[in-house]
Parts: C-alpha cells; sequence; structure tokens
C-alpha cells in the first residue's frame, strides 16, 4: 500500500530546480528588473527585499531539513529502530525556542522596515523639484508639467540625477503608477491625489505599466520614462513649446475616450484638467494639508481650512 | 409578443458577450440538465431527490451536498485557470479575448475562494464536528440547511452569469469605480454582488451555528482544553466570519446601490471615495484568508497525529496560537493596500501587524513536526498533503513576509510575485488541507476508504504541479510582470517562464482528472470500512460505525480525556462493547423541511431580477422570502422522535450491543 | 470486560461548569427577582438624563469641538451600557455567558475599524 | 440533544425562556447574531466618519438637519426600550395579558418613530438633498435607512409574535422567542443612541 520507491524524489529539491530551470531558461540578466534598480528607491526597495530574503532562507533551511529528517527516520516501517514516544506531548524549552527564533527574526526586519517605510515617505532636501502631475486615463496616461507647462500622453521626461515628484490622480478606474527600475507603485484614485517621489541615478529608458487592473484596454498601459541629464530636461522643455500644440479642452475629452492611443505631446494645458484640490499630503510626514494648483503654481493649504468648501 | 421574446432575448443575451465559449457553456449546462431530469425521471428518484436530499437538516448529508458542490466548483475554477494559463503561454496569439479574460479570472478567483474553499471547509464542519463533539447535530440544523442552500443558489447566480447576460469582470475583488456604472454597465457585476450577498448570508448564519455548537453542544466533559484541535478551528473560524462578513456585506451593498440605486459612494462623481471599498473589503478579506486556512491547520493537526500514532505535541500552545492568529488576522488588512498612499505610520504599523502573525503560525509548523518526531510516519495519501503542506506553506508564508516588508510591497504589489504567494498558501494551505481532510475523512463519511495508489499519484501530480506552476512565477515577479493581463509584448522575457508555468497547470489538471478517476473507481470498488475505525483514529468520530446512522451517538459519551477515543482504547473501554440493550432511548431528531431550500429559491429570484432589475421578479422573489419567514415563524413541529426499540435493533444490526 | 461507561445523564446537571472551565464560573448567571420594576424605571430615567445633557451640551456649545464630540460619545457609551446591563440582561445565560466575551470582543473590533478607518482614509501623508 | 434534558431541567430556578436546554440555546445564537449585525452598524459608522465631510455640492450636516424630528425620534425609541422591559417583566411574572399590553406599545411607539422617520426622509429628498447629491448623503442615508429598515422588520416580527402568545400562551418557546425580540429591540435602541450622537449631535457640533 505504501510503495516505498517514493522516497526516491524528495520535493524538497523542487523548488530550487523550478528556479534553476527557469534561470536558465530565461537567462538572467536585465529583464530582472527588480533586481537591476536604476534609482536610491528602488534600490532601497531592493535593498530590503534581499534583507528580508535572507532573514527567511534562516527559517526555510532548518525547517526543510528537520523535515525530512523527522521523515525519513520515523516511517513506520517494519525493523525501524528510532526511537517510539507514543505520549510525548509537549517541551516547555522547545516550544519557548519557537516562539523566540521568529520573535528575533522579524525584529532583524522590522527595523529597516519601520525605517525605511518613514524614510521614503520624505521628499529629500531639492531646491524646487521637478514637479509631474499623472492622471491615469481609460487605458492611458497624461503627465503634466505645472512649472514646465508641457503636458505628454504615454510617456514622460525626467531630469536624472534629482528626485521628481509625482502628483497622482485618476480620470479613470484605479490604476497603479509604476516603474519598476525606478521605484515601488503607488494607486492612482478619482478625487484623491497621491505623492509619489522617483530619482533616476543615470540618463537611460525605463519602462512603466499601471499594477491594477482597469478594464479591456489595461495591458496597454505601458509606457517609458526617459530620464536625461538636467541640461538635456530644459532643452527638451524648450523644444516641446517651440514644435508642439498647446492641448485644448477638446484634447483632453478626446483623450477621456476608452480607447489607447500613443505618444502626444503638448506645450500646456488647460489648467483644471488636474484637481485643484483633493484628500491631500504633506511633504514631511506632518499635519495635513490639501493641494491647490492655479495658474501660479502649487499652494499647500491646510485642512483645517478646509470646511468651507 | 415576439417582440417581448426579443427583448427577453436581447437582455439575457447580449449580442456583445455571446461569444462562443459561452456559448458551448450554455450547451454543456443544458446538456448536463436534461440527461439530469432525464436520470432523475427514469429512475423514479425525484421523491427520493425531494426527501433525502432537497429537505433534510441532517448535518451529515448537508455535509456531503456541500462536498459535491465544493468539488464541482473546484472544477469549474481549475477550468478557468486552465483558460488562462492557456492564454499566457501563447501571448502572440491569444486564445481568448481580453474580454473573456477579464471575466475568466474573475470569475477563477471568485469561485474558488467563495464557491470552493468555504463549501469544502463547511462540507467537512458539518461532516465531523457534532461527531467529533459527541452531539446529536449542529445547534441549529434547519438554520444549518438554510446556510447550504443559500450558499447553492448564490453559486447557481454566479454560475449562470457566464450563459445569462455577462459575466463579471472586475477581479474577485471588484474595486470601484470600475465596477460603476460608467465603466461596467452590463449585468455582470450584478451577479456578483448579489450572488456574494447573498451566499454571505448562508456564511454568517453557518458561522454563528457553528460557534455556538461548539460552544454549548460539547458532550459532558469535554472541556475547552479537551477539545480536538478541529474544535478549536472550527471554533476560531466561526469567529472569523462572524467578524469578516459584515464589512463584506456593506462593502458589497454599497456598490450595488452604487449601481441600481444612483448613490454615490463611489462615483468619479460627487465626492465618491472608491477607497473606502478597498477599506472594507479587505477588513474582510484578510480575515477571510486566514478562515480558509484556519480550519486545514485544524485538518492537520488531527491528521498528523493520527499518522504518527502519536499525541500532538504543545497542545495548549496550539491553542494559545490559533486564537492569537484568529486576534491578529482582524488586524493586518491595510498589507493589501500598502500603496494607496496611507501615511507611513499607518503602513508600518500595519507591515508591523502583518509579521506578527509569523509567530504564531510557525509555532503551529514547529509543534507539526515535532509530533511527527517519536511517532510512527504513515505515509497514507492524507498525510502526504501534510507533508506536501509543510514546505509549500513555509514558502508561501515566508513570501508573505516579503510582501509584508512595507516598501518591497511597493515593488511586489499586484505582480506575479504575490500571485505565486497566495496560491502557495491557497493551495499549498487550504486546498491541501482540505484534500488531507477529505481523504482522511471520506471513511466515516461514505463507508469506504479511496484508494490508496490513486490517491497518492493524484497527490503526486498536484504536488509537483504546483511547484511547476508556480515556483517560475515567483521569477515573472521580479521580473516586473503584473496580475491580470491577457497578453504580454514578447521584450520582456516573460514568455518562456509562461510556458513552463502553464505546462505546471496542466500537470495539476491530470492530478484533479486522477483524482475524480480516484472517486469514482472507490465509490464501486472501494475497500469497505467495516470497524467504523479504518486509521485508528483519536476523536470521537471514529468510535461509531461508517457510515454513520441517522441519530449519530446511541447513547451521548461522557468524555475523561483530550484525544477521547484514543483514551478508551487503551483502557478498553469501546463504545460497542459498552452498551446494553436496555441502554437505549429515545431520541429527538430535527424533521425535514421544504422551507431553507424554498428560501434559498426566493432569494435566488430576487437576484436574479434585482440582476436584470426587473422588479416585478423581485417582488415575487421577496414574497417567497417573507412568506418563508412567516411560516417557519409559526412551526412548531421542528422535530421528530426515533423509537428505542429502532435504534436497539439498528445498533444490534451494526454489531455494536452486547449480547 | 471493560468498565462500563458513564453516559450523559448522570452527569447532566455538572455538565457546564467542570474541570478547565472552572476560571469563568464568575460568569455563572444570577436571575433576580423583584416585586416592582424599579431597574427597568431607573434605567429609563437614566437613559434620558444621558441623552438630554448631551443635548444640551451641544446646543450650548459648552465645550470645544473635540472635546465636545468626546464627551457625547462618552455618554453614549454610557447609555449604551445601561441599556445592555438593565434591560438585555446581560449576564443571564444557561452555562457560561459566552456573550459576555464576545460583546467585550466586537465592541473592540467596532471601535478599532471605526478609529482605524479615519485614520487610514482621512490621514493621507507621506511619500513613497 | 436527545437525552432527557427538557423535562428533568424545568424545576430549576430559570427563567422560562432559558428552562429548556435547546431554546436557551438559541438565546445564545441570538447573541452570536447581534455580535455580526454590531459589525454591520461598525461598518456603516466607520463610512460614515469617511465620508463625513465628502459633501460635493451638495448640503453639509448642519444644513441638513433640524432638531425637532429627532428628538421626538429619540424620545418614542428610548420609551419603547423601557416598555419592552416592562414587557419581559410581565412575562417573568407569568402576565400574560401584561405582556401583551406592553408588546402593543411598545410596536406603537416603534411605528410612531418609523412614521415619523420616513417624514423626515421625504423631507430631505423633497429639498433635492437625495443621496446622489453626495458621498456624505449616501453614507448618512444607508446608516439610519438601515437602522429605520431593522426597526420595520421590529414590528413585523412582533406582530408575529403577539399572534403567536396569543394562540400558544407562554411556553418555553414562546417565551425564548420573545426575550430574543427584546433583545433586539434594545439593540436597536443603543444604534439610535449612537446615530443620535454621532450623526445628528455631531452634525450640529462645528
Ligand atoms: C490561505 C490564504 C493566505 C494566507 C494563510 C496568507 C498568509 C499571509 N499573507 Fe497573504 N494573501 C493571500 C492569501 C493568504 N495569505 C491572498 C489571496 C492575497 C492576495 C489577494 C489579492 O490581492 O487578490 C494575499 C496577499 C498578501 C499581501 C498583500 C500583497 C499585496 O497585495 O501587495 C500580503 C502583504 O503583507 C500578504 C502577507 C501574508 C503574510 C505575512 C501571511 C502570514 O500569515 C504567513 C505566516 C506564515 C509563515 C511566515 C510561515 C511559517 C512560519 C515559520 C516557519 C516561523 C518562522 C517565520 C518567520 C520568522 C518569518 N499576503
Ligand atoms: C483556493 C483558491 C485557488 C485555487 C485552488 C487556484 C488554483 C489555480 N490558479 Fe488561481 N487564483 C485564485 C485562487 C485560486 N487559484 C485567486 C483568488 C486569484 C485572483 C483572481 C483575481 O485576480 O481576481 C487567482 C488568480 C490566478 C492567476 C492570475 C490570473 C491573472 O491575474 O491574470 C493564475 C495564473 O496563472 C492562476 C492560476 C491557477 C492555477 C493554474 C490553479 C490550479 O491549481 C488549478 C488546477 C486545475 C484543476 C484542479 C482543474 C482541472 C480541470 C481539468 C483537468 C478539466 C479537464 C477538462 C475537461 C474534462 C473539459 N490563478
Ligand atoms: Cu451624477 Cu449628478
Ligand atoms: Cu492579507
Amino acid at each position: 500500500m505504501m510503495p516505498k520507491r517514493r522516497r526516491g524524489w524528495p520535493y524538497r529539491y523542487v523548488v530550487p530546480l523550478a528556479m534553476v530551470v527557469g534561470l536558465l531558461v530565461s537567462g538572467c540578466g536585465q529583464q530582472y528588473v527588480l533586481l537591476h534598480p536604476a534609482g536610491p528607491v528602488a534600490q532601497s526597495e531592493l535593498h530590503l527585499l534581499i534583507v528580508a530574503s535572507l532573514a527567511m532562507l534562516v527559517v526555510i533551511v532548518p525547517v526543510f531539513v528537520l523535515l525530512a529528517i523527522t521523515v525519513i527516520r520515523f516511517r513506520d516501517k517494519p525493523g525501524n529502530k528510532a526511537p517510539y514516544w507514543p505520549n510525548w506531548h509537549g517541551n516547555k524549552k522547545l516550544e519557548i525556542i519557537w516562539w523566540i527564533i521568529p520573535v528575533v527574526l522579524l525584529t532583524v526586519i522590522a527595523v529597516p522596515t519601520v525605517g525605511q517605510t518613514f524614510a521614503l515617505s520624505k521628499l529629500p532636501k531639492a531646491k524646487d523639484p521637478v514637479i509631474i502631475d499623472v492622471t491615469s486615463l481609460t487605458w492611458k496616461w497624461l503627465f503634466q508639467y505645472p512649472g514646465q507647462h508641457v503636458a505628454t500622453v504615454n510617456y514622460a521626461v525626467i531630469p536624472a540625477g534629482e528626485p521628481v515628484l509625482f502628483e497622482l490622480t485618476a480620470d479613470s478606474p484605479m490604476n497603479t503608477f509604476w516603474v519598476p527600475q525606478l521605484g515601488g507603485m503607488e494607486y492612482t484614485m478619482p478625487n484623491e491625489v497621491l505623492p509619489l517621489w522617483l530619482e533616476a541615478y543615470k540618463p537611460g529608458v525605463y519602462w512603466g505599466h499601471s499594477g491594477n487592473f482597469s478594464g479591456e484596454g489595461f495591458e496597454k498601459m505601458f509606457f517609458n520614462v526617459k530620464s536625461v541629464t538636467p541640461e538635456a530636461f530644459q532643452q527638451w522643455v524648450k523644444k516641446v513649446h517651440q514644435t508642439a500644440k498647446p492641448m485644448t479642452m477638446t484634447n483632453y475629452h478626446n483623450l477621456l475616450a476608452f480607447n489607447t492611443v500613443g505618444v502626444q505631446t503638448y506645450s500646456n494645458y488647460p489648467s483644471d484638467t488636474f484637481p485643484a484640490e483633493a484628500n491631500g499630503f504633506t511633504l514631511n510626514g506632518e499635519g495635513m494639508y490639501m493641494i491647490m494648483h492655479d495658474q501660479h503654481g502649487i499652494t499647500y493649504m491646510p485642512m483645517s481650512d478646509m470646511s468651507n468648501h | 409578443m415576439p417582440s417581448f421574446v426579443q427583448y427577453l432575448i436581447r437582455t439575457l443575451f447580449p449580442h456583445d458577450v455571446l461569444r462562443p465559449t459561452e456559448l458551448g457553456a450554455d450547451v454543456m449546462i443544458l446538456a448536463t440538465g436534461v440527461i439530469i431530469v432525464y436520470y432523475l425521471t427514469k429512475q423514479k428518484k425525484w421523491l427520493y431527490l425531494w426527501n433525502e436530499w432537497l429537505t433534510t437538516v441532517d448535518h451529515k448529508k448537508i455535509a456531503v451536498m456541500y462536498l459535491i458542490a465544493a468539488v464541482a466548483m473546484l472544477f469549474r475554477g481549475g477550468v478557468d485557470a486552465l483558460m488562462l494559463r492557456t492564454n499566457l503561454a501563447l501571448p502572440t496569439t491569444p486564445v481568448i479575448s481580453d474580454l473573456e479574460y477579464n471575466q475568466v479570472f474573475t470569475t477563477h478567483g471568485t469561485i474558488m475562494i467563495f464557491f470552493m474553499a468555504m463549501p469544502f471547509i463547511f462540507a467537512l464542519f458539518n461532516a465531523v464536528v457534532p461527531l467529533m463533539i459527541g452531539a446529536r447535530d449542529v445547534a441549529f440544523p434547519r438554520l444549518n440547511a438554510m446556510s447550504f442552500w443559500l450558499f447553492a443558489f448564490g453559486a447557481l447566480l454566479l454560475n449562470i452569469s457566464f450563459v445569462i447576460g455577462g459575466s463579471p469582470d472586475a477581479g474577485w475583488t471588484a474595486y470601484p469605480p470600475y465596477t460603476g456604472l460608467l465603466f461596467n454597465p452590463g449585468p455582470g457585476e450584478n451577479y456578483y454582488f448579489l450572488s456574494l450577498l447573498i451566499a454571505g448570508i448562508g456564511t454568517t448564519m453557518t458561522g454563528v451555528n457553528f460557534l455556538v455548537t461548539t460552544l454549548r453542544m460539547r458532550a459532558p466533559g469535554m472541556t475547552l482544553m479537551k477539545m480536538p484541535m478541529f474544535i478549536w478551528a472550527t471554533m476560531a473560524t466561526s469567529a472569523l466570519i462572524l467578524f469578516a462578513f459584515p464589512p463584506l456585506t456593506v462593502a458589497l451593498a454599497m456598490s450595488l446601490f452604487d449601481r441600481l440605486f444612483g448613490s454615490s459612494f463611489f462615483t468619479l462623481a460627487h465626492g465618491g471615495l472608491p477607497m473606502m471599498y478597498v477599506n472594507l473589503f479587505w477588513l474582510f478579506g484578510h480575515p477571510e484568508v486566514y478562515i480558509v486556512v484556519l480550519p486545514p491547520f485544524g485538518i492537520f493537526s488531527e491528521v498528523v497525529a493520527t499518522f504518527s500514532r502519536k499525541a500532538l505535541f504543545g497542545y495548549s500552545v496550539m491553542v494559545v496560537s490559533i486564537i492569537s492568529i484568529m486576534f491578529l488576522a482582524y488586524g493586518t488588512w491595510v498589507h493589501h493596500f500598502f500603496t494607496m498612499g496611507a501615511g507611513p505610520a499607518v503602513n508600518a504599523f500595519f507591515g508591523l501587524s502583518t509579521m506578527l502573525i509569523a509567530i504564531p503560525t510557525g509555532v503551529k509548523i514547529f509543534n507539526w513536526i515535532f509530533t511527527m518526531w517519536g511517532g510512527r510516519i504513515r505515509l497514507t495519501t492524507a498525510m502526504l498533503y501534510q507533508l506536501a503542506f509543510i514546505p509549500t506553506f513555509v514558502i508561501g508564508g515566508a513570501t508573505g513576509i516579503l510582501l509584508a516588508t512595507v516598501p518591497a510591497d511597493y515593488q511586489l504589489h499586484n505582480t506575479y510575485f504575490l500571485i505565486a504567494h497566495f496560491h502557495n498558501v491557497l493551495i499549498g494551505g487550504t486546498l491541501f488541507g482540505l484534500l488531507s481532510g477529505m481523504y482522511y475523512w471520506w471513511p466515516k463519511m461514505f463507508g469506504h476508504k479511496l484508494n490508496e495508489r490513486q490517491g497518492q499519484w493524484a497527490f503526486w501530480l498536484y504536488f509537483i504541479g504546483f511547484w511547476v506552476t508556480f515556483g517560475p512565477q515567483y521569477l515573472l515577479g521580479l521580473k516586473g510582470m503584473t496580475r491580470r493581463i491577457y497578453t504580454y509584448p514578447l521584450g520582456f522575457g516573460w514568455h518562456e517562464l509562461n510556458v513552463i508555468s502553464t505546462v505546471g497547470a496542466f500537470i495539476m489538471g491530470a492530478g484533479f482528472v486522477v483524482m475524480v478517476y480516484n472517486v469514482v473507481w472507490s465509490l464501486k470498488y472501494g475497500e469497505k470500512d467495516l470497524t467504523g475505525d479504518p486509521w485508528d483514529g483519536r476523536t470521537l468520530e471514529w468510535a461509531l460505525p461508517s457510515p454513520v446512522p441517522e441519530y449519530n451517538f446511541a447513547r451521548i459519551p461522557v468524555v475523561t480525556a483530550r484525544d477521547a477515543w484514543w483514551d478508551m482504547k487503551q483502557k478498553g473501554q469501546t463504545l460497542a462493547n459498552s452498551l446494553r440493550p436496555e441502554d437505549m432511548r429515545t431520541i429527538e431528531l430535527p424533521k425535514n423541511t421544504p422551507v431553507p431550500f424554498l428560501l434559498g429559491l426566493a432569494f435566488f429570484v430576487v437576484g436574479f431580477g434585482m440582476t436584470f432589475q426587473w422588479w416585478v421578479i423581485v417582488a415575487f422573489g421577496a414574497a417567497g422570502v417573507v412568506a418563508s419567514l412567516v411560516y417557519s415563524a409559526f412551526d412548531y413541529d421542528e422535530h421528530k422522535h426515533v423509537g428505542a426499540e429502532v435504534i436497539r435493533r439498528t445498533e444490534a444490526a451494526l454489531g455494536r450491543l452486547q449480547g | 470486560m471493560a468498565e462500563k461507561l458513564q453516559f450523559q445523564s448522570e452527569l447532566a446537571s455538572g455538565r457546564e461548569h467542570e474541570g478547565e472551565d472552572e476560571g469563568l464560573r464568575f460568569l455563572l448567571p444570577k436571575f433576580g427577582e423583584e416585586k416592582f420594576p424599579w431597574i427597568q424605571v431607573w434605567g429609563y430615567i437614566g437613559s434620558l438624563v444621558l441623552t438630554f445633557a448631551a443635548l444640551f451640551m451641544v446646543v450650548d456649545h459648552v465645550l470645544p469641538p473635540v472635546a465636545l464630540l468626546s464627551v457625547i460619545l462618552t455618554l453614549a457609551v454610557g447609555q449604551a451600557a445601561l441599556q445592555l446591563g438593565v434591560f438585555m440582561h446581560v449576564r443571564e445565560s444557561r452555562g457560561l455567558a459566552w456573550q459576555m466575551i464576545f460583546l467585550g470582543l466586537v465592541l473592540l473590533i467596532a471601535v478599532g475599524m471605526v478609529g482605524m478607518s479615519v485614520w487610514i482614509m482621512l490621514f493621507k501623508s507621506g511619500v513613497s | 440533544m436527545s437525552l432527557p434534558v427538557a423535562e428533568e431541567n424545568l424545576e430549576q430556578h430559570l427563567p422560562l425562556e432559558f428552562s429548556d436546554e435547546k431554546e436557551s440555546i438559541k438565546i445564545t445564537g441570538f447573541w452570536m447574531f447581534l455580535v455580526t449585525d454590531v459589525l454591520i452598524f461598525g461598518s456603516l459608522f466607520s463610512s460614515y466618519a469617511v465620508y463625513r465631510s465628502a459633501f460635493a455640492q451638495g448640503p453639509t450636516p448642519n444644513q441638513l438637519f433640524t432638531f425637532g424630528p429627532v428628538i421626538l425620534e429619540t424620545l418614542l425609541l428610548l420609551t419603547s426600550s423601557f416598555t419592552i422591559g416592562l414587557a419581559i417583566y410581565a412575562m417573568r411574572k407569568q402576565n400574560k395579558k401584561a405582556l401583551m399590553a406592553w408588546l402593543v406599545v411598545t410596536l406603537l411607539l416603534g411605528a410612531g418613530f418609523v412614521t415619523s422617520e420616513v417624514h423626515d426622509f421625504v423631507g430631505y429628498v423633497a429639498s433635492g438633498a437625495t443621496w446622489h447629491q453626495s458621498g456624505f448623503l449616501s453614507a448618512f442615508f444607508f446608516l439610519v435607512g438601515t437602522h429605520g429598515a431593522h426597526v420595520t422588520f421590529g414590528i413585523l416580527w412582533a406582530v408575529t409574535l403577539l399572534i403567536q402568545v396569543a394562540r400558544r400562551g407562554l411556553t418555553p418557546i414562546t417565551a425564548r422567542k420573545l426575550f430574543t425580540f427584546s433583545l433586539y429591540w434594545h439593540f436597536l435602541d443603543i444604534v439610535w443612541i449612537f446615530i443620535f450622537t454621532f450623526v445628528y449631535l455631531n452634525g450640529k457640533i462645528v
């Protein structure tokens, strides 16, 4: 009934095997975007991932080994000489050990987790960061530069080597704004504006995608973020102002249609296409503000003044 | 008249959703229906069906119905999975369109969680809990039947959506505003909300029922600390159900109101806050994943002790850990939306609370291993699932911890890394646990064993298939592949891994086929269980004959030890040899009633009517609901009596009487 | 021949308070008796007093908003306790008063749910 | 439980509704149901708390609410909670007539409450404050409306109970049913106190 040959293929080899095969077939390389960060945010997130994974290995390996030994040693087969203690039902010391081990390991993960969570929520000091207002539309991305007065669709250009502040909202179902090599994702939601800062170390092109399902054309919501030197960035802005037309309200309404489009560039945009007010955020984790956009740029208004809206 | 018929057809089968696969499903369902009707009529089984099954309140029969439904839904969800996987292996020539793909992953997730895992759990609760605690039935047998029929009709409502009108397509999480009328005008999401609301009422009632059963119906002497672990798991699960389902009900209702009655909870205009749905959904959703994993934990605790022929290691610590998991489960929900911009304090808090769950869970893992240490391990199918569960779940748990590491989750959220995580815990934990329980308790439910050799084949196919499917998905996550896409460009290096993953899925599918073969074969040729105790079990259900007579225990035993039956066997006292003919008493049992079935049907009518906003039909259904409730309010005829003489004869026939 | 088993009838009366459940004995019920429903009357008066106290405090704006809200919520909690104790006979049950344990739990969760939701939803801050 | 429980235990000093073990288990069950209902309202209160300032173009609580009808409703409900308490008191004294009388009074008070609330709602809607207007109004109508629906259901339930008591008198079963009804009714009173405080009074604080 219990065939002995089953022992030949212990399951504990399956995972590593699958991983190795996977790596061989696909070729380890740049395609593992999460393992090849191109900016400080993604870098610190990867760092944490590695720390936590190592801590996990510290539990996984002993558990697997222990399990294997137990099963092999205490199989119910004739002539097994291992001890048999049918009534052994507890051991205080052992049990205390495995309350403690996880606590220690988790502390190792928890401390940097909390630290990084708070650290990432603060925009590093930068004089006048480039601000990009991101709106997810049904199956396309709209990027507006309130400081530069340019707008793009389905691609963005950022200066390398300095933090960029993205302000995210949606005029569509929820999506997430994600450029894996630059950093983790954040939701775009209607009636809310959320902040996200990212930075690219070097000039380069990094792909981004939406991570939250939003309907039919969702899988086409790829976009590229071009990181260029700050000077090239200024030149790009200048060039857009010279060559592109401003976005009209009609253009915007066309973008609201449920479809996918290619890349587009505009030299300006109507001011009321990004929320003037919404549930807001702070940049330093204190107090509560609301973002006000107008022709002069952005002001942060304390929440307490909000009641007269 | 013809115009009305045309209207009906146009609404029920709108052009834009009626596609070949649906037509195929349509024809299949119709054909199955015809075959069933033909068979029933030919065998003159209609009355039998009605008397013995549709109106039954016997927990053992309800268990069987739950089990059939669960396995059917595993098939349905599994076929969905194979469709998903096929598409993902062929990114350049998708087999099903994006619209269909969206419906398929939605029904896959919804069915697997709500209509496969949940009823499977309730099947085992119903089959085992009253027997384990030495009771005649659950606390509220009629409520139990109502729960079942509400579940069954809820499941039916979701399943007909594939054929009539169009399926939901917003994922099992159904985030607004995508579920709003602006983006999703068809009836699909109505189906989703209504079927979950109806099934949810049933589930909540099941929670109440089993909580009270385990709190109040235990045999004398079975104090809290003498309860089998499975009973602890039942208790904790039921409590979680009580606490978790209300937020879901409210979230679903809000979405439904937005769609049907013009409220502005989650809409783009009028200040809607879609994130509130997310908040309420996960207030339910996270406890839900523990609802589906705690019962398997209980099952494993029984299985591992039985097949190691050894007492469970660290019982009281196991109790403490299950209770703390229950509590902690309620305080971690934000980890599903770390990326929705709640402040760093919120994220840090919920990241830590999530990690805390690893501690009691880890304790359980170690205790299971040490239960085997110093035992004699028999590698039956049930035990193999247990052994596979440990490494699979530990990996799944560990990747869960990586997701709980907040900044790492910013990267991993909604990628295939997440998909792999939750299949690791849902299949490695929940499904393996439930299958283990099925193989373990099958003899008790049906009176024969499942063939071991075939069972082990199915096991190995599942287990190997599992890792071939989901191992590569971790790598896909690291390559940035996001979930819920029906196709993808080739440049990202996602294709090869997806092909491997798809191959794995088909291996699992083969496992399922072997399992079904195993069940069908064993129904005919399976080894009969004549002793009632085929595994040398430890808990009270093994004291009874298999299958169990309607009244369960001829006399309720008094419990004096933790593993009650094991203890009795050690002391040489067994129920069989100590019952004398004159010990028999008349037994009061709950009486069959058609109300639960009719109530479920009425709710179904309401749900169907509301899906299409046909208020006349809704009114009919609502009248049915009210009528059922009023009828049962005035119905005092709840019990029947089984005479002592009948019991004496039955027990004697089972060879369980002295002299 | 094995020893004879005990059956439930022999133990029926003692079943709910036994062995390890001992610690929860304080929960065992007392069913009170009274000549006149004084408790109910006092309960009614109490609830009226609490309600109108809250009402007047709000109408007269006796405190700054946040403090005022906290005070009236406290009064509401007091009133809930009154209803539970006086009218709902919380401590009564046969066997252990499980409802007390679950009520405690559910109140904790309900309050946590409201508070946490506000914390999560309305106090957005931070850049990730 | 098949065993000789029911007859044996009747002589204990237990109130009628607890005297039969099966019926007493149903009371525990009803408490557990109330637990879920507490959380239904907990979720509704959470939503209300979050949507409280999502006015969009609609009115604010301060503009919307008037105290008059709300105080009336509060009084009606508090009094009905008192009278159902008296009904249970009468039930424990085996006084069927008094029980039924108090139950009828309770019902009438409840009906008065529902009438006043419906009148309120009609007024709001007539003034254009529908729940389509804003998230705040949606949350308000959903919370208060769910409570109102509970009260309405309670009234219908009590009617069926009156018929049962009239027909069958006070038995362990009818007594248990009445007792669970009283629990339900007091529970609704508690919920209303929180609605009164957190919705209406709080709406007037700013
Ligand atoms: C059975 C179901 C189940 C179970 C048990 C779990 C268990 C856990 N889950 Fe999982 N989870 C899901 C089902 C489940 N999950 C589902 C379905 C989703 C996605 C839903 C969707 O979006 O569609 C999800 C998503 C999900 C997320 C959200 C990710 C995202 O969307 O971005 C997170 C983040 O924290 C998470 C974490 C965890 C953790 C920490 C555990 C822990 O409980 C695991 C604890 C176990 C262990 C850790 C292993 C054993 C322990 C030891 C051997 C001791 C030593 C260990 C340590 C020291 C670490 N899960
Ligand atoms: C308990 C829950 C459970 C279970 C058991 C499974 C089982 C499986 N799941 Fe599931 N899955 C979920 C819960 C579950 N899943 C959830 C909650 C989601 C999220 C949904 C969402 O995003 O909203 C998800 C999403 C999900 C995805 C992501 C889709 C996407 O985001 O685009 C994928 C992709 O690979 C997948 C694959 C599989 C596979 C291959 C199996 C295999 O185990 C299945 C094995 C197959 C069978 C058991 C059936 C075999 C059938 C046959 C052999 C039929 C033969 C045919 C004929 C005779 C006609 N699942
Ligand atoms: Cu929608 Cu006004
Ligand atoms: Cu979770």
